[in-house]
């Protein structure tokens, strides 16, 4: 027992420093080392507008990955992200077409339609066992289907209400754009979710051991489903967000999201294969996407540049910090 | 295959040949009503789904459904091998003719061999065919680039900073407006100098790198965007960043902003062309079916609108979608589309 | 060891995982024509011993020597070359694939660069002959195959590859006793044929049987050597547990049959051809033992009971009230309050790189939380609770419960069902891989919640505990129960008999045993 | 059981791609206005088998219990490449060849390197890789153009003695040549062992590093045959970021209509070859019914989504509630 003595005296530690992943600081310093060479490019990459501006973009990106990391603890993956994103901004935007009523529900509307997505795909993966990879991939398809008929078929209505652009631009406090509220508001949820829910201990439970987590009596298909519906929703949310930022809803306007959110996901240190995972990590990895991006757009470097660069520094980040541990 | 005849074309005003010495085409004239299909690749955004509007409205008018026996439409997607076999097809079941609003401009050889081979005639628009086997309905995107370039010299009277939103990178149209803008430019003798950023013709992330642009690099003197310019517009308003001369493209959300803020400063001009050129290729290719002469080669107007002229209800639609693209007119084709009668095809269709 | 020229030797091995010292300058010989046993609690460091040997885990140091020359192996495949072969505690055979396949699966025959399926072939039904299940067929995939098949597999396939040193870690733990005497004839076979055998097992008996010398492990160190025969049971386990030992199981209470109503009943439970009409009772207060072959439906039984079957034809009563238990969670909920602590822990049990605290409480959140949040301070009294009551042995409650030896991963498998205090107890095999230590402390444990009320049903694949433990054995066999054995009835020969389904002995068969 | 029985069992899910793509072209053939004739068949075979190449590609990978989310940027990649190389003399034209498919294999091992000896995961690690490709394919190819050896293309998109579909007759020779080696070598054999538990072939002893290596190089080879048939079938190059990903995509869709399981181990090319010809069938599908244009793309999403459930059917069969976590 002498053991568990020992531990009780090391559960006292700061829990952030006992808990701190070496991966999610690796992957802060690498938020400042992009910064500090962007500095080097131009001094305006460390301006308060630029950053204040870059978490802005940033939050729509991690309403977005809050979703995908769910689904990707529950080791699956949500391919629907791109549809998901634009039905939610079209669809809230056409609520917006039925008078006041309409404009009121318009954001709930967009992401109980996101949610009727990630439902279908819950079903799909939980109760139909279809590969997440592959059901969300159809229901994206069917996702754009819809938004192919519903713009060419009925007068589309696509600007963003007036609560839509607030959210997304607006200030309640001085100087923190509304979106990075909404984001940090997501994220402290998430984090409690994951880390003081059962909720969340199912999820990381089923990531690692479906069979397992099913004996222990776990609902792991509600579980499942659950996690499928809330990233439906906060792909759809992201939607609502995007269209208040662009004051429209688009088309195409999700396709730029998918890989991305995958990959701040994962350079946020959380395993593809599910169970292992922490939300900073993601904040981290969302922060560290958009500001490669970004400095990336700034210098002005040719397209194909760009894309070589944004993969090398992944695969370079992921190297220093993001291997599988040696197995001898 | 077509005999290759001399000029004029039946409609000279409607197809007006690309260049001097484009070629005139005339076909063995066919007995109506014809089968004619419209292969699109890529389908999910708004100017493709208002082309396809446009196409239907068009074949529904009286005095094309009559010529029409079949109108099929098949949208492949990005793919371009999937195209090219959606024509093959085409060709296969019998159709007289077949409009492409082609994936890639360069790919479609052996196609173009085998509709000549089977006496089919093959109209592309918007994205054209790289051929001299092929009627072609262009737009003079290089042409483009140097109209706003132009407006742009003529605005700014010292030169300075400019920022330019390109829009997908490998594609023949950015690289064509950007080489028109440049040589624009180059020629004008005065100091540029252009921070170039990748908007993808489309509003959020044209809006984006508008944003971090403005941020690093801003402000800027003059602004052109090849698409997605309402999200620019909406960049700089919510940057604060001074109104500028802005040379862009027809979508009707940028109208607007022009429409209202000219008096701040944001001088326009808006040039392109809609979606509605579809409706000249499938003119086109009727006319080449009832054995009239056509160019080759057929040059669309632009539709031009420039500061201060733009007009509620003619120019741009205030209740209409702001993704919505103005400029559905070819006068000279005798074509005119409203934006009611474009959207609400399907409508009343049902 | 004395006379003949050891044929491999470690000395002062050691590895550190973290804090944890699996091995602490640990010394092993082994000589060629004999079979080595060794033994130690769970957590000893005998598996990480024989990974060292067989190049799976490299040592912190210490070295070892074959043929009297200096080895090191970098890989399990270099182990190999060297003649020596390990058939792991975890088994290491690939489900997708077939029996042959796995058999010849690190050097397969070939022509032309290509696998020779018909050499392929041939090797492993020789193989699979020469470890006595033959009836196993080469082309079944191994996924298909129950976990007893599996293990005379990966036995076969460790014949297939030749050795000269050949590693049994807890090698029949899943077995019953027919097939363990198969694979015992082939091991004393093997060991005539002059290859040095290495056994490790908890079953003293086995080790009796089998071995010629036996080291004990205690703490990652070899605390005695000795020849076989030399030493008492009691001696053993004393040296292997570091105190004095008594007896092994508690006493059971004296009680009338049929006297206390019964919590759990089926009546006619059938579901495809695995279960044949089943009707038992349990009462509370009653331990009841599953017995006969492994296979013959006392898995399914098991999870019939615990909602996890479709299409049961029959009842269950609770408490005399008939329920449609649909899933584990159904099972679980306190009106009906079972529990079952599943066969493979690994991947039934425990979520293995998740922590110690997360696997103890995952079964218990619903409780220990309120409008979804989990109450930390309510958990951590209760996972010290269950640690102290079953003694778990780890290096703290945050580290993954993958680094905890087997016995005490299935001690937390327990105690995290016990967190609920389940009024119904399935247990599905729960000493496999448990040190007699361990496993005494679980027999009482089981009389203790059984006194306490509880109504246990239990399946073991040893005949000893099936004994020791249970007030009653229900004997299966092809799905159907064959006999109930009670009090004097419940001997060695009466189960085997009835799990060989033999009329006869000294049992009675299962419609007189209630006259 | 006897024999054929396993052999029916391990085959399972190719025998069902195929019933599903001979279905789907029946009723495809049987309402196009053409009918069956050789050109209809060569259109869809020079059609399926562009994805037929990629899904091969993915089968490899997926069968370690990967995913390569680059194949579609080898395929455009070598397809620029080869739009620079693949002209000339016969000799010219050959060392092109060579050349395309050279790279292709390099891309793969160096996806393969990543992921085996760099230890990363390979969603994360191919998105990365494949933006790489597609960067170098978009200098190669700024935009559309190039040209290909006119004659060989001919030949390798036509027809043999005007009945059979050369692309297909390519097709076979490439499962002869690289799949059938390839699956039964002691490296197919790692791939798969890796792929089904990775715990339990390494304490085998067998060669999983080589194995999945193995598995990653010949995936590139395969996207790069994959890019060199869409040379000849376009006669030129394009860096189409959209289609690339598409392709991507197409490949899982493929993979799993084909009976391979992503979770590794389990599958043949063979069906993901059916799979990829049963979705093309998808596509096609459109062109004989008369669908309302705006509707195509929900009919097609609704067709992949039925086609993707077909499997959830076995579930019903499902008595132990615990082979659902298989
Ligand atoms: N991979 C690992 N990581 C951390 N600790 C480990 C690891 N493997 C073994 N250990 C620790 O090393 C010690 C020895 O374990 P080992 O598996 O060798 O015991 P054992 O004698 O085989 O026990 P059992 O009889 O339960 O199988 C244990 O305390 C165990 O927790
Ligand atoms: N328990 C384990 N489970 C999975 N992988 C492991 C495990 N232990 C080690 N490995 C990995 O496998 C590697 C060795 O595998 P193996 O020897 O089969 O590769 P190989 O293909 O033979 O190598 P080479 O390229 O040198 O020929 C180790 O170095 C390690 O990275
Ligand atoms: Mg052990
Ligand atoms: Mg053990």
């Amino acid at each position: 027992m002498s053991e568990t003595t020992m531990n009780g005296i090391a559960n006292r530690m700061p829990k952030f420093i006992r808990r701190a992943d070496p991966a999610v600081l690796t992957a802060f310093a690498c938020i400042v080392l992009l910064l500090f060479l962007g500095s080097l490019y131009s001094r305006s990459f460390l301006s308060p507008e630029y950053l204040l501006q870059q978490l802005k973009v940033a939050s729509f990106l991690g309403v977005i990955a809050t979703g995908m990391m769910l689904v990707i603890l529950l080791g699956q993956i949500d391919l629907s992200v791109p549809w998901s994103v634009a039905v939610g901004a079209m669809m809230a935007a056409a609520a917006a077409a039925y008078g006041p009523i309409g404009v009121a529900l318009a954001i709930p509307f967009g992401i109980f339609c996101g949610v009727l997505i990630g439902i279908v795909n819950g079903i799909g993966v939980a109760y139909l066992r279809i590969p997440s990879m592959i059901i969300t991939l159809a229901t994206n398809a069917v996702a754009q289907g819809l938004m192919v008929v519903y713009t060419g078929g009925f007068s589309p209505q696509d600007s963003a209400t007036g609560a839509m652009r607030y959210l997304a631009t607006g200030f309640t406090i001085p100087g923190v754009p509304n979106a990075v509220i909404i984001w940090a508001l997501i994220g402290a949820a998430m984090v409690l979710v994951l880390t003081r829910t059962s909720f969340g201990r199912s999820v990381y439970g089923i990531g690692n051991r479906e069979r397992a987590a099913y004996l222990s009596g776990i609902d792991t298909r509600r579980v499942v489903m659950i996690a499928f519906a809330i990233s439906g929703g906060l792909s759809a949310f992201g939607g609502v967000l995007l269209a208040g930022y662009a004051s429209k809803a688009a088309q195409s306007m999700g396709d730029a999201y998918l890989l991305p959110s995958i990959a701040a996901v994962v350079l946020g240190g959380t395993s593809i294969l599910g169970g292992r995972g922490s939300y900073l990590g993601t904040v981290a990895g969302v922060i560290l996407i958009t500001l490669l991006q970004s400095i990336l757009s700034v210098m002005q470097m040719p397209e194909a540049g760009r894309q070589i660069v944004y993969g090398l520094v992944i695969v370079a980040m992921l190297l220093l910090y993001g291997r599988a541990p040696a197995s001898r | 295959g077509p005999e290759v005849v001399k000029g004029p074309a039946a409609e000279p005003d409607c197809f007006a040949p690309w260049a001097a010495d484009t070629q005139f085409f005339k076909f063995p004239k066919k007995d109506g009503p014809y089968r004619i299909a419209l292969a699109n690749g890529y389908i999910a955004n708004t100017w493709r789904i208002q082309m396809i509007q446009t196409a239907k409205a068009y074949a529904a008018q009286k005095d094309v459904a009559a010529k029409l026996k079949e109108f099929k439409v098949v949208s492949t997607g990005e793919d371009v091998p999937a195209q090219i076999s959606a024509i093959n097809n085409f060709i296969d079941s019998g159709f007289d003719a077949i409009v492409v609003n082609a994936q890639n401009p360069t790919a479609f050889g052996p196609v173009i061999k085998r509709a000549k081979e089977a006496g089919v005639v093959l109209v592309a628009f918007d994205n054209i065919l790289d051929t001299k086997d092929a009627i072609n309905v262009n737009v003079d995107q290089k042409g483009l680039g140097e109209l706003w370039g132009k407006w742009l010299i003529d605005h700014i009277p010292d030169g300075g900073k400019i920022l330019e939103v390109r829009g997908v990178a490998g594609t023949s149209v950015d690289t064509d407006r950007h080489n028109g803008i440049h040589e624009a430019f180059d020629a004008s003798g005065k100091k540029w100098d252009v921070t170039e950023v990748a908007g993808k013709w489309d509003d959020p992330t044209a809006q984006k790198v508008t944003a971090d642009a403005i941020a690093t690099n801003g402000p800027f003197v003059g602004i052109t965007g090849q698409g997605g310019d309402t999200g620019i517009v909406q960049a700089m308003i919510d940057a604060k960043h001074a109104f500028v001369p802005f040379g862009g493209e027809t979508e009707n959300g940028f109208r607007k902003f022009c429409a209202a803020h000219a008096a701040d400063g944001l001088k326009c001009s808006s040039a392109g062309t809609g979606p509605a050129q579809v409706a000249v290729a499938i003119k086109t290719a009727i006319a080449a079916l009832e054995g009239q002469v056509v160019p080759q080669s057929v040059k669309l107007p632009l539709a031009i609108v420039e500061d201060p002229n733009f007009k509620e209800g003619q120019d741009y639609f205030p209740d209409q979608s702001d993704n919505f693209f103005v400029g559905n007119s070819f006068p000279t084709c005798g074509i005119n589309f409203t934006a009611q009668e474009i959207m609400g095809q399907t409508k009343a269709d049902q | 060891m004395d006379g003949a020229a050891p044929l491999f030797r470690m000395e002062g091995i050691s590895k550190r995982y973290g804090g944890v010292r699996a091995l602490e300058k640990a010394e092993l010989s082994v000589t060629s024509g004999s079979i080595h046993g060794i033994l130690g609690e769970n957590g000893a460091g005998k598996s990480t011993l024989i990974k060292v040997m067989a190049g799976v885990v490299a040592p912190d140091e210490g070295s070892m020597t074959l043929d009297g020359r200096e080895v090191s192996f970098a890989s399990p495949a270099a182990a190999n070359q060297a003649g020596i072969v390990c058939i792991f505690q975890e088994l290491s055979l690939v489900p997708e694939l077939s029996v042959a396949d796995n058999i010849v699966i690190s050097d397969p025959p070939t022509r032309f660069g290509m696998i020779d399926r018909k050499a392929q072939r041939r090797i492993a039904e020789e193989a699979l002959a020469r470890a006595g299940a033959a009836d196993i067929h080469p082309l079944a995939l191994v996924k298909d195959l129950p976990l007893s098949r599996r293990q005379m597999v990966e036995i076969a396939k460790a014949l297939a590859r030749k050795p000269r040193i050949l590693i049994l870690d807890e090698a029949t733990s899943a077995l019953a006793a027919a097939d363990v005497a198969k694979i015992f004839a082939v091991l004393k076979r093997l060991r005539g044929e002059g290859l040095a055998l290495l056994y490790i097992s908890h079953r003293m008996n086995e080790i009796a049987e089998l071995a010629d010398q036996c080291t004990v492990f205690r703490n990652g160190r070899n605390v005695a050597s000795y020849a076989a025969g030399s030493k008492s049971d009691n001696e053993v386990i004393e040296l292997m547990i570091g105190r004095e030992y008594s007896h092994i199981f508690p006493p059971k209470p004296v009680r009338l049959p049929a006297t206390a109503a019964p919590v759990l009943e089926a009546r006619t439970l059938s579901w495809t051809d695995r279960l044949d009409n089943v009707s038992l009772t349990v009462a509370a207060g009653e331990v009841v033992g599953l017995g006969g072959l492994d296979g013959q439906g006392q898995r399914e039984l098991l999870l019939a009971f615990f909602g996890v079957l479709r299409g049961l034809s029959g009842e269950i009563l609770i408490d005399g009230r008939p329920v449609a238990i649909a899933s584990p969670a159904a099972a679980r909920d306190d009106r009906i309050g079972m529990a079952l602590i599943p066969e493979d822990r690994k991947t039934e049990g425990l979520m293995l790189p998740m922590t110690v605290r997360e696997n103890l409480s995952f079964a218990a959140l619903d409780r220990l939380s309120k409008g979804g949040i989990i109450d930390r301070a309510a958990e951590q009294r209760l996972i010290d609770d269950m640690v102290g009551l079953l003694a778990i042995k780890t290096a703290g409650l945050d580290i993954p419960v993958g680094a905890l030896s087997g016995g005490n991963q299935q001690k937390v498998v327990i105690a995290k069902w016990l967190m609920r205090q389940p009024r119904i107890i399935l247990l599905n095999d729960p000493t496999r891989g448990i040190d007699v230590g361990t496993k005494q402390e679980l027999y009482q444990l089981m009389r203790k919640l059984a006194d306490a009320g509880a109504a246990i049903l239990f399946y073991s694949t040893d005949y000893d505990e099936l004994i020791g433990c249970c007030d009653r054995v229900l004997v299966l066999y092809d799905g159907a129960v064959k006999r109930e054995l009670v009090g004097a009835e419940l001997t060695e020969r009466a189960l085997i008999a009835s799990a060989l389904n033999i009329h006869g002995g000294d049992a009675t068969p299962r419609h007189g045993a209630d006259a | 059981m006897k024999d054929w029985r396993y052999w029916l069992a391990e085959q399972r899910g190719t025998l069902l791609a195929f019933a599903i793509f001979i279905v789907m072209f029946a009723i495809y053939t049987a309402n196009h206005p053409a009918g069956f004739t050789a050109n209809v068949v060569q259109t869809a075979s020079n059609k399926g088998v562009l994805l037929a190449f990629v899904a091969m590609a993915q089968t490899l990978v997926v069968i370690t219990a990967g995913i390569d989310l680059s194949v579609g940027m080898i395929f455009t990649l070598t397809n620029c490449l080869a739009s620079w190389l693949v002209i000339g003399t016969g000799l010219e034209t050959a060392f092109g060849v060579i050349a395309v498919l050279g790279t292709g294999l390099l891309c793969g091992a160096i996806n393969g390197a990543i992921v085996i000896y760099g230890r990363l995961q390979p969603i994360v690690a191919t998105i990365a890789t494949g933006a790489v490709y597609f960067g170098i394919a978009l200098l190669l190819r700024p935009f559309p153009g190039g040209s290909v050896n006119e004659d060989l293309a001919d030949a390798l998109t036509g027809r043999l003695f005007g009945v059979v579909p050369a692309s297909l007759v390519a097709l076979f020779a490439v499962v002869l040549i690289v799949w059938v080696p390839f699956s039964r070598s002691v490296l197919g054999r790692a791939a798969y062992a890796a792929g089904s538990s990775e715990t339990a072939a390494y304490m085998s002893g067998v060669p999983i590093r080589r194995g999945k290596f193995a598995a990653y190089a010949l995936a590139g080879l395969l996207a790069a045959i994959g890019g060199l048939f869409l040379t000849f079938f376009t006669y030129t190059g394009d860096a189409a970021y959209a289609s690339g990903n598409a392709y991507t995509l197409f490949s899982i869709a493929a993979v799993v209509l084909g009976g391979v399981s992503l979770f590794g181990g389990k599958g043949s090319a063979i069906g993901a070859i059916f799979g990829a010809l049963a979705f093309r069938t998808i596509g096609d599908l459109l062109f004989v019914f008369d669908f309302d244009p705006l509707w195509q793309p929900l009919f097609q999403g609704v067709i992949l989504l039925i086609a993707v459930s077909l499997g959830a059917f076995a579930l019903f069969r499902v008595r132990n509630r615990l082979e659902w976590f298989l």
